[in-house]
């Protein structure tokens, strides 16, 4: 064990080559919200990822980010345990009745600048459980969506290319959401929300795969505040 | 006279900076070497300061019901660290507020952090933050103590527990290799690993099992930026000291030229990424014990302590 | 048992391809006594339809059984008293169906945690909500100075949503317990009316860890409902797919317990390996977890040459990384001294669970659907069931460390012996009941479906294996401390999503 | 000196007044006015002596005294330095039974008692013979009695017997120690005891003050009942047994030991040295198996004087070993702990009496979220909490600090047994103060973090001013010498050099802001500099964070993992807090026994948890003794339940009986 480890000091990480930013993501993201107020954060954030009733299969593509080849921490991303600690929600699976509370108080928990990635044909707008009496149907049902990663599940590297999109973005200037207290409810976040736009058909064998892409979704909030206000 | 002042002065203020720019970029050597020797690319080197600045430009949030000793926890924390690492000498020996805290008051001021620590993790009430208390406060009831216990035996063989004259008594040629400083280099070298929440005695990403991260759960932004840097700060405390102690060499004395502590600073990074490798490696290779064995471990690194002390106080008696 | 059961009432025809029996009330009763005396037999599942309720047993000889309760006025005698398993089973009957289970142990609601916007969604006539949900009653401790520590439904790093709650003195643990459900998505209800490639897709979102034995399950039944026949290369190309399944899922949790007790290279390794087995699949079946590839009537993407061989090129990989990765594991006293007597099962509580998987053949029970009571292409194959007897986190890695050398070797002998031909047969639309066991990496699932005349689907009842190993799981973290909980929690990795529905 | 004694004869006179006018609207207001004005006279008056202004002590009052009786009063550096220590925390507790004007009228006999307490806690130092000595020991022993019997806690009655007991014990102890001492001679003036002693040294003497004084400051194996004795009586009562008596019976030894028979030697002092670190350790763990404040507090009260006797023990065994600086470092060190404990254990007390008369409430379990009801008590509460628990820049670290400096001259010792016991010692006590530290962050966190825990706690608020004073003034006496120990340290120096009959250069003071040793070289600790540049620091860094950073801020309901905060029953218990710890320490020592009746999966009974810890000496030896002794007592007197008039005639007579029995020894 001791030799293969020092000899992977000696050898070339098999790390697949940094996926850029997901075509398209990035403009999105930034024209959606640079008119908000203007934060910095830097080459560094942290995910806080939550399953909204998904069927873990975007959980095993989450968690294959962190192994040798995709190495997420490169990118200066990486996975916490309390939301108080998150930059970035990510959240797969079509949001179930039974977990609809768990995530508003999340992203409630969550200090702002916040951003939040839908992950996952569910997540987007509840996928194949749409229609569901267990299911709310997609993120944005529950919280503000700022990013969307669509397949079935979504390939660790289309998660990864999603991720570096947020990423690069939040290291530009004028990039992150305003900073203000919030009281509003679950009801009161939905009403705000503006139904996105879908992502065109349903998850079929053939387009299930290799068919991620990303998306950027508006994130219609309240007036926008600004730091320290 | 007031030149040596003047010059204290400066290097303690140099000192003073020096820890804040090291302690961040040990952190983020020990990742990066960790990750290489799993194969992986890993963080940038700077990513630890571009964490801390994320963190520090991001909004607090501070749970309802904890008191003031909440939000001034992190501040008082990371003060107290960053005096204590400006205390240990690193490049250079001759600092102005040498004689403000010698080892035992630096032992008194790394339990005042950890008291702070767990007296804010019992404010916020409840849940895993309380337990991470729990587990720290056993930590903290053997490392104090087993430090103690080395410094007795490190301290018996140089004759003072002020760090300069630690340093500069090794420097001189005066103490021998000595059966009991290796075993309370040992113990020192156990209580830095349980101390800053490093395999084998915990490590990052375990869950349930951390005892180091569950303190911290309930902080944000900028407390929680102060948080981290003060446990880098930690992990730099420790690495110093033991390099202080036992390889000096190199540190600019207070009578050596304008070079030496240019010197002493490449002497002192070379140390650190000494100490940077050993660390990374260990976490790599070791397994981490379980809670149930954190007693023993504890009772180990004490007796170690205890240990090194006795082989020195009789070798020294004969 | 088969004797036993056809004594208690008339079988029902159309079931296939084992027996249904239509049971009376005295009967039913009849057979929880019987159960009571009977250790060996399992209950392989209890689910219910509006006005019946199906439960399935298997006896040691691996015949399996059927036996049906009609219950027009919405009760019937619980199972419980006999099979703790039939516990939670039951709570959901009563959650979606609102059939009462009597003398049912432990009464609270489960999988309804009253934020639905319905109740008894899966009745005839489902009321609405009550709008008040009170909080749910979790089983007492007593004891000077005790006190909970929850976790989740948000909890861990990347983990499936449930509440789990401990009850602790300092690090002592009193009581544990995981409530679940937070992932109800409702798919026995969007199942009902569908067409079975519609269901099929579903179904195979039940857990995607899973979804190959899930989806395969879900076929099987109903071809054995319709009396379909896949063609042979389906049926082989089928066992590849479960066994490539299972080799990923292997890896990864032996993996990741190895990296909870504090070997992250272990972890990073197996990591790398599951990523091999995930590439591989990709580049043979175009998914990387392979989802919808196995469909009623066969799979849907047959196999290329060039694609045999780069999943043969991944399972060398795999064995000759590996390998060393479990003598590396045996060597290492440190580690088993986490995992050595860590989240113990005692055998009698695995059988009377009925927990099968390697979280039963850890404590000594060698069930496996494969073998007993078997499907193709497995009689045809060679290979061996390990069995362990201690029952800790050691006993669950080792087995799972064999039981990846086991697939390894099922897999290339797969490949050697892949029969030509077609690969997807057509499904007739017709009426029929089918049940299909099907040993998916954590055990067997049970899969029961009925279908209308137009070969849409009436019912549908997957049952994944983590519903008898969550209790199981429960007990083995009360016997360790509060620090060795995500050490238990990982060697059984229990889903939450497959459990849920 | 007169000031002192005048002091004395005021609180001598306030004790028939408070009886007088008990009842009345301005008793109380009286008697403590007069308790404090007495005990900051006599306070002030003995640091002038101490600092060197002679008033008039040169003659001491051998004249005065009363022939017949052979009373004799006078003053030294010795005496000066512990009425210094007596009177500041009988000042305090003063001050805090001042505040307490909500009491409303107090039982005469309770009022009558407070100043003769006082009264003979400072008769103690003040002594210049033995039998004058007995005497104020005396008193003050049958005061306390009394004060304990008219304490309305419960299990009050039980305490004031097992303290009468104790007392007894302890002067019987004494008196025969210094009838050893006098030998032939009847006289038992502190002089000829003296020369007495030097022409004859007499072996046993040592063991029988160490016995004598073990039942006053809790000394293991003795150490079992004296927590349930301060826990029982009021804060003012319990803040002065515990933070002043133990500081007289330390005098005592003092006195006895090392002045009159002029010092322990090798063994007795190891022998006290060993029996304090054990005290000290058995007392920390202790501390976190119990649940109530005021218990918890009165074990950390043995505690802390543990260390007082490692540290006097070990300054018998350097002095006895030829190395004059170290043992005027470590008396030095225990001398300034003597005077801490005064200090924070009386404020503690009176923080803690501040908490229950607050809530009503004394189980940790039942507090909480108290630092945001009562701030100033919180403040001063985690002041004192620090200083015991040895954390810098308070006053316990500056004694812990003199005490690790002087153990680090074991080595130097010649008897390789010595060295190695010194070493034993020294990681029991360093040990011990770590295990304070868990014991200071359990009882504030539990107490004053958190949310609270009951519907008392949270309708608590701070006490009235000049009770919050009462705790605040020590606290910033805490901080002050801890920050500032050398004015201090000059004090005690020489105490400690006339003490030990060594030159006065021995000890600590070689810097000028920082303390160092000359003893050792080049170690240094300075609280001034270290509290300065923290807080230097801690605002640089906060004005660094906001200019960065912003201060963006919000108040958000906790993260339970998204699950509906409060989820009943996660705040932490007492004794699941302390529960890995003592699984560690107490698991052989206190027979930690942990029993778990788990329900089988399936089960929906209730899991059972059942926890067991004894301390060993109780268990096998003081359980049964105590029951016979408590039978005898009750078939005896009846103990607890005498009307005032009944238990003042008690007194008299317990106190009448005494003094002839001394006399008649004499």
């Amino acid at each position: 064990m001791l030799v293969r480890i020092l000899g992977n000091l000696l050898r070339r990480p098999p790390v697949i080559p940094g996926p850029g930013p997901a075509p398209g993501a990035e403009a999105e993201l930034a024209a959606r919200l640079d008119r908000l107020s203007h934060v910095r954060l830097g080459r560094s954030l942290a995910i806080r990822q939550i399953d909204a009733g998904s069927c873990n299969g975007c959980e095993l593509e989450i968690s294959a980010l962190g192994n040798r080849k995709y190495d997420l921490e490169r990118f200066g991303l990486r996975f916490v345990t309390s939301p108080r600690h998150a930059d970035v929600l990510l959240v797969t699976g079509p949001v179930t009745h039974n977990m609809r509370e768990a995530l508003y108080r999340t992203w409630q928990a969550t200090p702002d600048p916040k951003w939040v990635v839908a992950c996952g044909a569910c997540a987007l707008d509840g996928g194949v459980f749409r229609g569901s009496y267990g299911v709310a149907g997609g993120i944005d049902q529950v919280v503000p969506v700022h990013l969307r990663i669509s397949g079935c599940p979504p390939s660790p590297a289309e998660i990864l290319a999603g991720l570096v999109a947020l990423i690069e973005h939040s290291a530009r200037p004028g990039s992150a959401v305003g900073v203000g207290p919030r009281e509003e409810s679950v009801a009161d976040v939905a009403q705000e929300t503006v139904e996105p736009p879908r992502v065109a058909g349903g998850v079929g064998i053939h387009e299930a795969h290799g068919a991620g892409q990303v998306l950027a979704a508006p994130a219609e909030r309240g007036p926008d505040r600004d730091l320290g206000s | 006279m007031i030149v040596q002042a003047i010059g204290a002065a400066f290097l303690q203020l140099l000192q003073m900076g020096l820890v804040l720019v090291a302690a961040p970029l040990l952190t983020g050597f020990v990742s990066q070497v960790r990750a290489r020797l799993m194969g992986r690319q890993g963080p940038p080197l700077l990513q630890p300061f571009r964490d801390l600045l994320r963190l520090l430009r991001k909004e607090a949030v501070v749970q309802d019901e904890t008191s003031w000793l909440f939000t001034a926890t992190p501040f008082l924390v990371f003060s107290t660290l960053w005096l204590a690492a400006g205390l240990v000498p690193t490049f250079a020996s001759g600092l102005a507020l040498a004689p403000a805290a010698d080892l035992v008051a630096l032992v008194g001021l790394l339990a005042v952090a950890r008291v702070l620590t767990m007296l804010a993790a019992l404010d916020t009430g409840a849940g895993f933050g309380a337990l991470g208390a729990v587990r720290q406060s056993l930590v903290a009831v053997l490392a104090g103590p087993a430090m103690l216990m080395a410094i007795f035996a490190v301290a018996a063989a140089m004759r003072s527990t002020s760090l300069p004259r630690m340093a500069e008594f090794v420097l001189s040629g005066g103490v021998e290799p000595r059966l009991s400083l290796a075993i309370a280099l040992l113990a020192l070298t156990m209580l830095a690993l349980a101390d800053n929440a490093r395999m084998p005695v915990d490590g990052p990403g375990a869950g349930s099992a951390t005892i180091g991260g569950a303190t911290s759960l309930e902080y944000s932004g900028r407390h929680l930026a102060l948080i981290e840097a003060a446990g880098m700060l930690r992990l730099l405390i420790h690495a110093s000291l033991i390099a202080c102690i036992f390889v000096p060499w190199g540190m600019a004395l207070p009578g050596d030229g304008a070079l030496a502590p240019v010197i002493g600073l490449g002497a002192f990074a070379a140390k650190m990424a000494g100490a940077g490798v050993a660390l990374a490696l260990t976490e790599v290779l070791s397994t981490r014990i379980g809670i149930r064995r954190l007693g023993e471990y504890g009772g180990w690194a004490l007796m170690a302590g205890m240990l090194a002390a006795i082989f020195l106080s009789v070798s020294l008696g004969a | 048992m088969l004797d036993f059961i056809a004594s208690l009432g008339p079988a029902v025809p159309g079931h296939h391809p084992v027996p249904r029996h239509r049971l009376d009330r005295e009967a039913w009763i009849a057979l929880v006594l019987r159960l009571g005396e009977e250790p060996g037999w399992t209950l392989l599942g209890e689910w219910a339809e509006q006005d019946r309720v199906h439960c399935c047993l298997c006896d040691e000889a691996g015949h399996v059984v059927v036996a049906t309760l009609d219950c027009p006025e919405g009760r019937f005698p619980s199972l419980s008293l006999a099979r703790p398993g039939a516990v939670r089973l039951e709570r959901a009957i009563q959650d979606l169906f609102g059939l009462n289970a009597e003398a049912l142990t432990d009464p609270r609601p489960w999988l309804d945690h009253d934020a639905w916007p319905v109740r008894l969604p899966l009745s005839a006539a489902p009321p609405p909500p009550l709008g008040n949900p009170e909080p749910y009653p979790f089983l007492p401790a007593e004891g000077e100075g005790l006190h909970v520590i929850p976790f989740g439904p948000v909890h861990g790093t990347v983990a499936e949503p449930t509440h789990l709650r401990l009850t602790a003195h300092g690090e002592t643990i009193v009581r544990f317990e995981a409530r679940l459900g937070f992932a109800h998505r409702g798919i026995e209800s969007l199942v009902v009316g569908r067409g079975v490639e519609a269901a099929a897709r579903l179904v195979a979102r039940l857990s995607g860890d899973s979804t190959v034995a899930h989806a395969l399950a879900f076929a099987q039944a109903v071809e054995a409902a319709t009396g379909t026949a896949p063609p042979p290369r389906a049926v082989w190309l089928r066992a590849l797919l479960a066994e490539l399944e299972r080799i990923a899922n292997h890896l990864g949790d032996f993996g990741a317990t190895c990296g909870e007790a504090g070997v992250p290279f272990i972890e990073a390794e197996c990591a790398l390996l599951r990523e091999r087995v995930a590439v591989a699949a990709e580049a043979a079946f175009g998914h990387r977890l392979m989802m919808d590839r196995v469909v009623p009537g066969g799979v849907a993407v047959d196999l290329t040459a060039e694609a045999a061989h780069e999943i043969d090129a991944a399972l060398q990989a795999v064995r000759d990384g590996f390998l060393p990765l479990v003598r590396l594991y045996d060597a290492r006293e440190s580690l088993q001294d986490r995992t050595v007597g860590t989240g113990c099962v005692a055998r009698d509580q695995a059988m009377r669970f009925g927990a099968g998987g390697f979280v039963g053949r850890a404590c000594g029970l060698g069930r496996d659907a494969r073998r007993l009571p078997g499907y193709a292409p497995y009689p045809e194959l060679a290979f061996e069931i390990p069995v362990a007897e201690e029952g800790d986190a050691d006993a669950r890695l080792s087995v799972r460390a064999r039981e990846v050398v086991e697939s390894l070797s099922l897999a290339e002998q797969i490949l050697d012996r892949l029969p030509d031909g077609p690969v997807l047969a057509a499904v007739d639309a017709c009426a029929g009941e089918g049940l299909a066991l099907v040993e998916s990496f954590r055990g067997e699932v049970m899969t029961w479906v009925r279908l209308a005349e137009d070969g849409t689907i009436l019912r549908c009842h997957p049952r994944d294996p983590s519903w008898l190993q969550w209790p199981l799981l429960e007990a083995a973290i009360e016997r360790s401390a509060v620090s060795d909980l995500s050490l238990c929690y990982r060697s059984f990795n229990c889903t939450c999503a497959g459990h849920d529905l | 000196m007169p000031a002192i004694l005048t002091s004395v004869l005021l609180l001598l006179v306030l004790a028939p007044l408070g009886l007088a006018r008990g009842r009345g609207p301005h008793g109380a207001v009286l008697v403590h006015g007069g308790a404090v004005i007495a005990s900051v006279i006599a306070a002030a008056a003995a640091l002038l002596h101490l600092g060197g202004f002679d008033l008039g002590a040169a003659a001491p009052l051998r004249d005065a005294a009363l022939p017949w009786l052979r009373i004799s009063f006078g003053l030294d550096l010795l005496s000066a330095y512990f009425l210094v220590a007596v009177n500041l925390c009988a000042a305090f507790s003063s001050i805090s039974a001042l505040g307490q004007r909500r009491e409303g009228s107090l039982e005469a006999g309770s009022l009558a008692a407070y100043p003769i307490l006082i009264a003979g806690m400072n008769l103690v130092p003040l002594a210049r013979d033995a039998y004058s000595l007995l005497l104020g020991w005396g008193v003050a022993g049958v005061a306390s009695w009394l004060l304990l019997l008219s304490s309305e806690e419960a299990g009050a009655g039980r305490a004031a017997r097992i303290h009468l007991i104790l007392s007894g014990f302890g002067l019987a102890c004494l008196l025969i120690a210094f009838a050893l001492l006098g030998g032939s001679s009847a006289d038992l003036s502190f002089e000829s005891l003296r020369v007495a002693a030097a022409a004859s040294p007499a072996g046993l003497v040592p063991a029988l003050v160490i016995l004598g004084i073990a039942g006053g400051i809790g000394l293991a194996p003795l150490h079992v009942w004296l927590p349930g004795i301060l826990a029982a009586g009021p804060a003012r009562v319990s803040a002065l047994m515990a933070g002043a008596m133990p500081v007289t019976a330390y005098y005592v030894l003092l006195r006895a030991v090392f002045d009159l028979a002029g010092g322990p030697g090798t063994g007795w002092g190891a022998l006290l040295a060993g029996i304090g670190a054990a005290t000290a350790l058995g007392a920390a763990l202790r501390a976190l198996m119990e649940a109530d404040l005021p218990r918890i507090l009165g074990v950390a009260a043995v505690g802390s004087l543990g260390l007082v006797a490692v540290g006097t023990g070990g300054a018998a065994v350097y002095d006895a070993n030829g190395l004059p600086n170290a043992a005027g470092l470590a008396l030095s060190g225990a001398l300034l702990h003597g005077l801490n404990h005064a200090v924070f254990i009386g404020l503690l007390f009176l923080a803690a009496g501040a908490v229950v008369a607050a809530t009503g409430e004394m189980r940790l379990d039942r507090l909480g979220g108290l630092v945001a009801r009562m701030p100033w008590t919180a403040a001063a509460f985690l002041a004192g909490g620090a200083a015991l628990a040895a954390l810098p820049p308070l006053n316990g670290f500056v004694a812990a600090w003199l005490l690790f400096q002087a153990f680090l001259q074991a080595p130097d010792l010649a008897d390789p047994g010595l060295r190695i016991g010194a070493l034993a010692v020294a990681a029991a006590a360093i040990l011990s103060a770590a295990l304070f530290a868990m014991v200071v962050v359990r009882c504030f966190g539990l107490v004053f973090l958190g949310r609270p825990r009951s519907e008392q706690a949270d309708m608590a608020a701070d006490p009235e001013p000049v009770e919050r004073w009462s705790m605040l003034l020590p606290a910033v006496l805490c901080a002050l010498i801890g920050v500032l120990p050398l004015p201090l340290l000059a004090l005690i120096e020489p105490v400690a050099a006339a003490l030990l009959g060594t030159p006065e250069s021995s000890g600590a003071r070689a810097g000028v802001l920082w303390l160092a040793p000359q003893a050792a070289f080049g170690n240094a600790y300075s609280g001034l500099l270290v509290l300065a540049m923290v807080l230097c620091l801690a605002v640089l860094t906060a004005a660094a964070v906001r200019r960065i950073g912003g201060r963006a801020a919000r108040r958000a309901p906790p993260w339970a993992g998204g699950a509906e905060p409060p989820i009943a029953g996660t705040p932490l218990s007492a004794s699941g807090l302390a529960q890995p710890i003592l699984r560690v320490f107490a698991m052989q020592a206190f027979a930690f026994r942990e029993e778990v009746g788990r329900a089988p999966p399936g089960d929906t009974g209730a899991a059972r948890y059942r926890l067991d810890c004894r301390d060993p000496v109780e268990t096998l030896f003081f359980l049964p003794l105590g029951r016979r002794a408590g039978r005898l007592l009750r078939r005896a007197g009846r103990g607890g339940h005498l009307g005032t008039p009944g238990s003042v005639g008690l007194a008299a007579a317990a106190l009448a009986s005494l003094m002839l029995l001394a006399a008649v020894l004499a």
